[in-house]
């Protein structure tokens, strides 16, 4: 990797870009590994009135103060502000009282379906993917939605085989709506070469930035359709010295970050 | 009761079992790995996203049906039981009936409520719909069917010989759980007196009819957290990941860590016990009972 | 914020709001008055039992609507009030959506998790419904449409100024209305730091997102019990019962207790709290929340 | 009232008479006032693993310590095996396991349908009653079921106007299960005056005993149809000296049972 990989790693860019997503005030549905930094970093920023909701039970007002494996670790429960169960976190996202969710995923498409049950027919798969867990959920019922993974020609397709958490469906107008889905859908994929941003009410991903040391060649190669490119698409911001702080501080031996 | 004893009256080849409920922390890892070392057969595993216990009982070939929502190992991603189990019936053909997390707690919510069904705004316009039989659209709603579990296994904090059982920390679908099955087993960390338990009524997590035994089997969520207790065992979860990329590998951890380990005490012998360990205790504001 | 200012800013006119939720203990008296000083108006009630809060709004004309369980005095029977109102349109004509207890708890889940009815196996066989357009028998199933209360108020035994209120005791409906309710507003025995709400999340009722006023009300449920704090004055739901008899009786009774009484402490000074106040003390058994 | 209502009075017959329906090992959903008492008789006498669960959302292996003027007072929840939600008991009920359950009513009638709805057109009744509470719930979903009342001609009726909690609906063989009501039914019907039973598997109320100090012409002239009497009717059995100790125990002012 090129220059800026000294100052910090792909996965900590990606940290950072997810962290601006948040805004001060949000309910962010967190989910597991680098959404739980996202939260932290964007806690100790810019959004200082954002609360995280967690699916296992769980909702904070400030990250743990101790290093998280999963959502579930005691560090996470104590000084929550709610320990219960996951059908009363579900049913706040289903009121729409959820202002942001991260969903991890396998494959995404340009429509920004995410696959992460089937590679393959599923009554054989080549792949068997772990499956929802409460992807589908967060991508029905939160009000927007992003979604992190590594920029490979094989995860970023043209349209993925099975459609585990929908984004905007077959890309037509009001495909959300005409079935019946309650949230917004998502707004953003960030990778590991760039951000893709989805249009106002949905439908195709266009590329908004290019990480530092990326370039855009690198990105379309790597992109398993052609991806359309915003007239005004830009470097990435590289994570500021304070946003990169905040990442080592709650991922201090980079168990998410520098594997 | 031992454990042994317990797996052995009331989990017979065939049961739907409910195991991992809590999600990451509390998960019975020492009931599961009684169930393999008494090769049970057949089972249907009901949860939500069992953090590697369902990849371990579907390695060592105990199960028929997965009804879940998520099987892997949350801290190091895939379930490799799972995926040869899947894609190459290693070591034997394995039905999924995929759900999500808040579709799984309705439809044990469904069983809880001797409903057939509960209806949901969640799963539309996912293709889980067209996979799991036991979902289905009808109008603008997804319709989840009850599952209802022949037994729920748990383990708790706390719990006393009656079967009142206290839990605390984010409980996933634990509530519904027990109430949807027929029968639940605790396991717990401190066997304790009724007066504890019945000091604190609304700590209790189910009824005590439903309780057909109480396990004291400290360190039994290994390596899952415990709150209080136990810290999340990374490390080891991730050394499972690695030995079980390969079938051989699976069985060479599955003989050093379950088959040729005898129970639960000769297991933990072997971990490092003390740096797992919680050793800064935060008490609970009590509450008062008072009556008079 | 003062009982007065949350009912001012929170419970316009015309709000569904659910009171009496945990049934006969923790009812909101203190606010139900408030409610009637504002001389609110056109109020949708909705709760299970309600235990003779639901009679003195009913009975002071702020009610154009009942979606109840049960509408009474517990330990005295009919209520009068209710009576007049539904027999005689006195002092209005009242509107009853008649429910189950378990029916009108499955309409404040639907409304919890966003779906327009849950389904069930109770009310079959029920005249309930054919006189509530809410409910209805599709197949084999009777089909509870949801209540989304605007408001719902609860007394607690205790609560911080961030809205994490703790209860205890039984619970009733509490939670599902809390959850369906688009704003909580939580009356409590005792305002405590949030390091003694937050030393437990377990025994939080609801997300603070959904609380927007906390209000410091001690003796705000008299003459409903409060576990640990207040025992049930038995004699004055008695003498409500024997005053609200009569119109008349009802009115003096209102003027002396409700209309001419600035506020909570002011009513308090006119009851023996000593008598009524729980002097035993019976801490439950602490829960360890320690992490590392 | 005559002679035995020296030792007794006609609610403490009631409540001891109730107290006999409960079998040893029943889970009984406890209504208020009488069966509160007629629980804690039971309990201390031939039912001393009876369970009881209360609507208000709790659990009991034994009777409260003091006095209930509800069964949500603090000395029924102190001790108490379980603290929870309403809808957590309702779901024992739904699932059958409820052996028994006990309902108050203002009107009944042959066929044991309750009314405590509405007297009169609903729309603008003549009286209108408090309404079901969980009686519905407890006369649909409990294995059986018994009420007691005030044994008047007013309140024993051929037909209710109102079934607010069913019994056998029309009396027809197979109406509750026809019906969709998983629960078996009411059991008897238990009055100032004598008990009435149901045959086994439902129908129309006999009359199974009167009570000490009363007559069958009382029972026939106060009851609203032409009440079957079985052929072996016999004196209802006072309470016993146990019985009624323990019915002073728990009600010392005879709130319930001397009012």
């Amino acid at each position: 990797m090129s220059e800026p990989a000294a100052r910090y790693t792909a996965q900590e860019l990606m940290v950072a870009v997810a962290s601006r997503e948040i805004r001060d005030g949000d309910l962010v549905f967190v989910g597991m590994r680098l959404p739980v930094l996202a939260y932290a970093v964007a806690r100790n920023s810019h959004a200082p009135n954002a609360r995280g909701l967690f699916e296992v039970g769980l909702m904070r007002d400030r990250p743990a103060s101790a290093f998280l494996g999963t959502m579930g670790d005691p560090p996470n429960v104590t000084g929550a502000l709610w320990a219960t169960r996951m059908s009363n976190a579900m049913a706040l996202m289903a009121q729409g009282n959820v202002d942001l969710g991260f969903i991890g995923g396998a494959e995404v498409d340009r429509f920004g379906n995410l696959n992460t049950s089937y590679v393959g027919d599923p009554s054989r798969p080549n792949v068997k993917l772990p499956g929802s867990g409460g992807g589908a959920d967060i991508a029905i019922l939160s009000r927007r939605w992003v979604t992190l993974m590594g920029h490979e020609r094989r995860r970023l397709v043209d349209r993925v085989s099975f459609i585990t958490s929908p984004g905007y469906g077959d890309g037509s107008p009001g495909w959300r709506k005409r079935s019946g889905l309650l949230g917004g859908g998502p707004v953003a994929i960030i990778t590991t070469l760039g951000v893709l941003r989805f249009p106002e009410g949905g439908g195709e991903a266009i590329l908004e930035s290019v990480h530092p040391g990326h370039d855009l060649r690198e990105v379309l190669d790597n992109t398993g359709w052609d991806l359309g490119v915003s007239a005004s698409v830009k470097e990435t911001p590289a994570p500021t010295d304070p946003e990169l702080e905040a990442i080592r501080r709650f991922d201090p031996e980079g168990f998410w970050t520098r594997s | 009761m031992s454990m042994a004893e317990a797996i052995e009256s009331f989990l017979p080849d065939g049961s739907t079992v409910a195991l991992g409920v809590a999600l990451e922390p509390l998960i019975p890892f020492a009931a599961g790995h009684e169930i393999i070392r008494q090769r049970r057969d057949d089972l249907n595993l009901v949860g939500p996203i069992s953090d590697s216990l369902f990849d371990q009982l579907i390695g060592a070939g105990c199960v028929r049906r997965v009804t879940a929502a998520w099987v892997g190992n949350v801290s190091e991603g895939l379930g490799h039981c799972y995926r040869r189990a899947c894609e190459q019936a290693i070591p034997r053909t394995l039905e999924v009936r995929d759900h999500s997390n808040f579709s799984i707690s309705l439809a044990l919510w469904a069983a809880a409520w001797s409903v057939p069904y509960l209806p949901t705004r969640t799963l539309l316009g996912s293709d889980i719909l067209r996979t799991n039989p036991d979902l289905s659209v009808v109008g603008e709603l997804a319709h989840v069917d009850a599952v209802r579990p022949d037994a729920a296994i748990v383990h708790v904090q706390r719990a006393d010989e009656q079967g009142r059982a206290h839990a605390w920390g984010p409980l996933g679908i634990t509530e519904e759980a027990g109430l949807a099955a027929d029968r639940v087993i605790v396991s717990c960390e401190e066997l304790v007196d009724a007066e504890v338990t019945l000091s604190d009524p609304n700590r209790i997590l189910f009824p005590e009819t439903k309780v057909v035994a109480v396990v004291h089997e400290p360190g039994g969520a290994h390596p899952s957290p415990v709150q209080g207790y136990f810290k999340r065992d990374h490390a080891f979860y991730r050394d499972y990941a690695e030995h079980s990329r390969s079938r051989e590998g699976f069985e060479a951890w599955l003989h050093e860590w379950v088959l040729d380990v005898p129970d639960r005490a000769t297991y933990l012998q072997r971990i490092d016990v003390e740096s797992l360990r919680v050793k800064e205790h935060r008490a609970s504001a009590p509450a008062d009972f008072g009556f008079e």
